[in-house]
């Protein structure tokens, strides 16, 4: 048997769609399925249309699938919308009294039932039950799923909601369908985990003691996410009274010793750019996510894109070395994050890791265990490593170009930083030959920072063609490649998390042997084809762009190649 | 023992000569002797422009930071090391101009910072033109036809903003200012300092000798800062009497103070464990 | 004649049912209409968040601008051509954490715009974090331990800024509202009014019913807005009873007025002059 | 009789350099013959040390240049630093009583003479004086100067700084001077002007309308000639609280009607990014001039760079499409900031404007007359070019992306505008369809936008090697390909004033049939050169880079390009 199912569940924001979502998520995950799920909701806290969408499935998955087998209709508009996406057998289950006319549909009165059971609110929970047993769940899992998700609420939910999700169980339970499946309880095959959580662990993992942010769709559930653990670790988070307060606060945090970071989304990543150069040529080390959504301006506020590469790059008057990275999937953003503190902190540079709507938002397995690190260690030098402690330069010159960084009020050693051009001791200067000097000191350190840039991925990298992208695109190329591989294409892909310093020698390795590459991005001018353009001596072919602020369905990826392949 | 000497720089000051600057220097040398904070120990913090210039020109640990943004740094590093003694350094045009809204969501905090701003009522370093705490009416090579926004008033509008320690130093005056100053520091909270500074350059009507003919301080007639309205009706005084001195004072906890965890340490001396990290990312 | 309904929008209101913002909208369709204003004539600008979503739920010029940018890009619109009605819907996110140095600056200027803060105390449209105006303590998702920096009351700080029209209204009082909006667009020059908004999904503190118990119309005991220190002493009662209505109002010449060559015309119907530049490009 | 001689006045900020070049500049103008002339200074108002250099010569200059042949040092610390430029039979001119142990130095009592004649305060003008005497100028010319440049400070003071002059000119007259040589009365070759005043007449025969900026090197002086001109024109000029409401004004002066720019420097820059996306989605159109100085942060407030480009084109979150324009001289800027006007007002887009401080701040020679145009083209629409008044639709869907665009109450068209992705009527949208939609009719400008690019212009173009450069190094970069053809290297450029949309086409051509071509820019990472890697076929062979501050010398150039001949 191979399963692969997708449910979606549609209705107005605020008629608890998450929760049935959450449900189900963790009955698949308590029952050995793999699963990813995505969200789609509108900028209003009321009303209108939103979706939760999940895929299940025996084998991994990391991308949302174009059909659907089972449409949760919690109103008249979803159903409107997407019953043409249901696939052959699929099947749409609403609320309702009658029998519907359509046969590929079912009503069940969630409300009545929920108000027999667990009370009115509850007519969601009476849904998520009803689709489990179709999909052939075992009750048992079920019980335990909410029996846990409303411990904190006390035994009277619990019991209430519990008794709406036999009433739906029941409800459901005799009608036959297509693809319900055997399910067996077993271990599951890895944490849940979107990537908003996963950067906000990354970080504590990474010892980050401060961050300050302005709130911004989509970057505000890592800050959210930090928020909630604060009190367990020695790490304030702060809401600043606009994003440059922010980014000043922690690079002044940075100053003064503590690891810090912000996140935010394009408008705020704008009003942060001075602020980026500031860390840039006072080598203040800093961390900043930047979650990706449609522009320019306020563009969509809770949809998706990757089109803000080439501004994170280049951002702020004049050069000065930077990481930039783009994880591609909650568990890379994890590992990505408390990298990025990690050689922020090494190199005395700001890190940006990019991300997106998508990615944050969405839920995924991750298979490996996230680990924290016994130690995490720091670059900070005291008067004990220095000879003389009275003479400390901060930005003596080195051949690294990397030069010992000690932090204010801590013994002997005056720490003194300036955002004009300096001596070696902090002071300004209006030298030209400082000037160079210190050019020259901060761009020796790209040397380095190369040697700490991963190459992108690959995945079946010997095949004719290939597919290139990054970020969080991965999951839906390779699966177009799979796709591709089955129709009988030779076709492999490579994906980037690591952008910059840019790996160009990897690169031209990783496009050596095929005969043609095309890009697979989610804007409209193909920034990362540009810049591997202006990089590398190699020239992309051809692009599959989308840029409707959803993320890519693998199938749409395989599509836009074949064209090319015609 | 610090002596005033113990801060000197041999840095090149680029001050115009004749500057109020100058004042506003001594007496903050004075301030940090007198109360015996050596500069190992003491960390500055400006934006930019003239003012902003300060922190090099005495031995200190220093963040010569963005126009405007030295509030929100300094908060940063007080909230990373809240055991800092952090003076800031602004002008006119930083503090009130381009960093406006953190000086309000400074003070709202009551962040523990000692913020002296050299009010010139002009902008020093970029030749001329009006800042806003200008005269309406002064006339610039930008404003030829005069200023035509109303002055901004600093002492007035940070006692709206509920601010704890609000007062006003006159860089003619430097030993009471230090003495200001002192009292700023040991303020646990917000305090602002409002210095009447003038700029030989470019302001020829809030003059040195204006600025003699009218200040006066409070404390010569015993005024006592604990009153509201008081305050605020002095803070509007501008003309023939122009007070100087504390105007209000009121001890409330400071942001870090409120901050629980930091009753116990520093966040930077917290401890880093890795049982917690593998506990949170466990309690899914 | 214009009547409410011409004011009508066909677009979809993404507000929450209940939500204080339906009140505003009302009072500002009631005040335009009592004023004889077409939406033709009428320009609305705003920046984001809920209350920023408002112009387009009535018909009327618009522009929907950034987060927290809404009056600079008014004042632009203004100086431009100074003919223009402009109302600004804003929040108190937008208008007093994000915006606050333009909110700072746009009083000072006295700029004729009528603005309205839909003040809920709390950020809407991004689920509930606290905002500038929200109560110290007040617990959120991101304020766990409650907020710690003090209630910005924009009242006072509108009326130590100099502001010349500085009101309350109440969300859930739309015809004293529509007056006061009706008052705030015949006063030439920069009119706030802090609009009393609840926000029925984030803010469970000022509810509708919070909000009915505590507040009076200023205008019922017979109160003449003309007394700065009075005016401050009522934006600062905040509790039992909570004053609605014009705190103060002052006369003064707004920004354009200020600007000699608009009397003449404005500045979108000048005449370009070939000459006058063939002039200036030889007057070296 | 060949002229090419440098004249650097050295001394502290406030002794009154400016004034001595002024005199210098104007008299070799109406003696007929061709100068520029640089400033440099400190970011201070008294001390330090300034110095301005003037070049003369009876052919068009358009560079400094590095050897000088006279140096005014109008203090010690003047004398000590230039000195050895001074070139073989160049001298200094000093304030002095005794007679300089030097015999390259000439000692003269300015300020006594200056007590005697004009008062102290004409120090600097009896050196002025003997400069020119020591040049073989004539005096009556240096008294008609003198006259017109004091005219407006009345009879006493003309006749005091008239007295002053002769002074020096009487001391310093029968010093024999090996660079002296024949000057005469004649037409001046055009007008003396800098690249500030440049693009504030551009402006105003742009028409514009209004202008808002906040103070910051070396843009301010544009927004200084334009407050200073105001009064004769339908203009406003506005000092914004920062740079975020300066470019918020001008966003909203312009969708109300008026033409209307803002001038900056890269800090400030960035505080308008943001605001540039808002004009990009809204399609306000603005002009922004970004006047280059070393960054990042402060970097160095009164010096020069070119180190913007990248980031200026890729500004702000999301794509849309701008114009970005770097002119090469003053009468280029002129002409280019009337363009981007009009530019932007056609396709409704921002145009940006790259400066630097060297442009901004030195004086050039304009031979071809400035001219305004009679007619100022608007495109603007109003309710009598509307079918129906009534229905207009802001963002109209056209084949050329260009929709009409009118004005707020200016008839019966609504006008709805919206920084979110939005309709054609200019309300908010969540629709994909309509986000792909207006995503590709902003996109669809470019086509029509490239049209109106310049091809980058080239200067003995058929040459074997090429030097390739953008905005203000041009002169510089001409005369470094004068040099090496004069060494037998057969050199050209290729100097770009517009930028952005990539004129790619027209870059191919130009370097067809070169052998291989070189970068000349004033930053560290060839950012030019790496754009048109990314927008060309073709690649750079080695880059001659200068990012001390300090404006281009020629000779600089030259001996780059021969280090990669050899
Ligand atoms: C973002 C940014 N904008 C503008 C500037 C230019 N700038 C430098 S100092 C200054 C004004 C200084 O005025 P003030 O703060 O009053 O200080 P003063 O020089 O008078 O002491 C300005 C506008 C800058 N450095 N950065
Ligand atoms: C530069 C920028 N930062 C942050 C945001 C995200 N954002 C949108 S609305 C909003 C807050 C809204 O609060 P408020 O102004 O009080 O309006 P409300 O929704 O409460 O009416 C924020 C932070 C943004 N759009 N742009
Ligand atoms: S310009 Fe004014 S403030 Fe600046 S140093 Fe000179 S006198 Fe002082
Ligand atoms: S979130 Fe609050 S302010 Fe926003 S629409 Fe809902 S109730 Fe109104
Ligand atoms: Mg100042
Ligand atoms: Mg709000």
């Amino acid at each position: 048997m191979s399963v692969d199912i997708s449910v979606k569940i549609g209705g107005e924001a605020g008629q608890g769609i998450q929760t049935v979502g959450d449900i189900l998520a963790r009955v698949c995950l308590k029952c050995g399925l793999y699963l990813m799920a995505i969200n789609d909701f509108e900028s209003r806290i009321r009303g209108g249309h939103s979706f939760f969408q999940i895929r299940i499935s025996d084998k991994p998955v990391n991308a949302p699938n174009h059909g659907i087998n089972l449409l949760l209709a919690l109103d008249k508009k979803s159903f409107d919308l997407h019953e043409k996406e249901l696939v052959k057998g699929g099947i749409s289950l609403m609320e309702g009294v009658d029998t519907p006319a359509k046969k590929n549909v079912i009503a069940i009165p969630f409300l009545e039932l929920a108000k027999e059971s667990g009370g009115k609110i509850t007519s969601n929970i009476v849904a998520a039950g009803a689709c489990l047993a179709l999909l052939g769940a075992p009750f048992g899992v079920i019980r335990e799923v909410i029996t846990e998700g409303f411990a904190s609420k006390g035994k009277d939910i619990v019991e209430k909601n519990l008794n709406a999700a036999n009433a739906g169980y029941e409800a459901a339970g005799k009608i036959s369908y297509k693809f319900a499946f055997k399910w067996k309880v077993s271990r599951p095959r890895g944490i849940l985990i979107d990537g908003s959580r996963a950067i906000a662990l990354g970080a504590l993992a990474a010892d980050c003691r401060f961050a300050s942010f302005y709130p911004m769709s989509p970057a505000t559930g890592i800050m959210a996410h930090l928020a909630s653990a604060a009190n367990e670790f020695p790490l304030v988070v702060e809401q600043a009274e606009d994003e440059i307060s922010a980014v000043n606060m922690i690079i002044g945090a940075s100053f003064a010793g503590a690891r810090a970071m912000t996140a935010t989304s394009g408008g705020g990543f704008c009003l942060m750019t001075e602020g980026l150069g500031l860390s840039g040529i006072t080598e203040t080390p800093i961390v900043i996510v930047n979650a990706q959504r449609p522009g320019p301006a306020t563009g969509m506020a809770t949809r998706t894109a990757q089109a803000d590469l080439l501004f994170i790059i280049n951002a702020s008057q004049d050069e000065f070395p930077r990481f930039v990275f783009a994880p591609g999937s909650p568990a890379e953003a994890f590992e990505t994050t408390s990298r990025a503190f990690h050689l922020s902190d090494k190199y005395q540079v700001p890190a940006i890791i990019l991300v997106d709507q998508y990615l944050n938002d969405s839920l995924f397995i991750a298979e490996k265990a996230l680990k924290a690190p016994g130690k995490v260690k720091r670059f900070i030098v005291s008067d004990n490593d220095l000879k003389k402690p009275a003479e400390y330069k901060r930005y003596a010159l080195t051949n690294s170009g990397i030069s010992p960084r000690a932090i204010p009020c801590n013994g002997r050693a005056i720490v003194m930083v300036s955002g004009n051009e300096h001596k070696e001791d902090g002071h300004s200067s209006e030298s030209a030959q400082t000037r160079i000097e210190m050019v020259n000191k901060r761009n020796a350190k790209v040397v380095k920072m190369l040697f700490e840039i991963n190459p992108p991925e690959t995945y079946f990298p010997g095949s004719k063609i290939l597919l290139a992208g990054w970020g969080s695109a991965k999951g839906a190329i390779r699966e177009a490649v799979d796709m591709l591989r089955k129709d009988g294409i030779d076709a492999g892909c490579v994906n980037f998390n690591d952008l910059w310093p840019f790996p160009a020698a990897a690169t031209e390795k990783a496009f050596l042997t095929c005969e043609k590459f095309y890009m697979v991005e989610q804007n409209s001018t193909v920034q990362l084809g540009r810049l591997i353009k202006e990089q590398t001596a190699l020239s992309y072919s051809g692009a599959v762009l989308k840029y409707d602020g959803r993320p890519f369905y693998p199938v749409e990826i395989a599509d836009g190649i074949k064209k090319y392949m015609r | 023992m610090v002596s005033i000497k113990d801060y000197d720089s041999d840095i090149e000051n680029t001050w115009c000569p004749g500057c109020g600057n100058f004042g506003i220097l001594a007496a903050m040398k004075d301030a940090l002797a007198a109360q015996g904070i050596p500069p190992e120990k003491i960390l500055i913090i400006s934006g930019i422009g003239q003012a902003a210039k300060t922190p090099h020109y005495l031995k200190c640990n220093l963040f010569h930071a963005l126009h405007g943004r030295a509030l929100p740094l300094a908060t940063g590093a007080k909230i990373a090391n809240h055991e800092l003694t952090i003076l800031v350094n602004s002008g006119d045009g930083d503090c009130y101009g381009e960093g406006g809204n953190h000086f309000m969501h400074a003070v709202r905090r009551n962040i523990d910072l000692t913020v002296l701003v050299h009010d010139n009522k002009v902008y020093g370093l970029t030749k001329g033109q009006a800042s806003p705490t200008s005269d309406e009416g002064m006339i610039t090579k930008i404003q030829s036809d005069g200023v035509l926004s109303e002055t901004f008033n600093p002492l007035s509008v940070a006692l709206a903003l509920g601010a704890g320690f609000v007062a006003r130093g006159f860089s003619g005056k430097a030993e009471h200012l230090s003495k200001i100053i002192q009292e700023g520091i040991k303020h646990k909270g917000f305090s602002l300092v409002d210095i009447l500074q003038p700029c030989v350059s470019f302001n020829n009507i809030n003059t040195f000798d204006w600025y003699r003919k009218r200040v006066y301080a409070l404390s010569e007639e015993g005024y006592i800062p604990n009153d509201f309205n008081k305050a605020m009706d002095l803070s509007k005084m501008w003309g023939d009497k122009i007070p100087i001195g504390i105007l209000y004072q009121k001890e409330k906890p400071s942001y870090t103070d409120k901050i629980k965890k930091l009753k116990e340490s520093t966040l930077i001396s917290g401890e880093y464990s890795q049982k917690k990290v593998q506990n949170a990312i466990h309690s899914l």
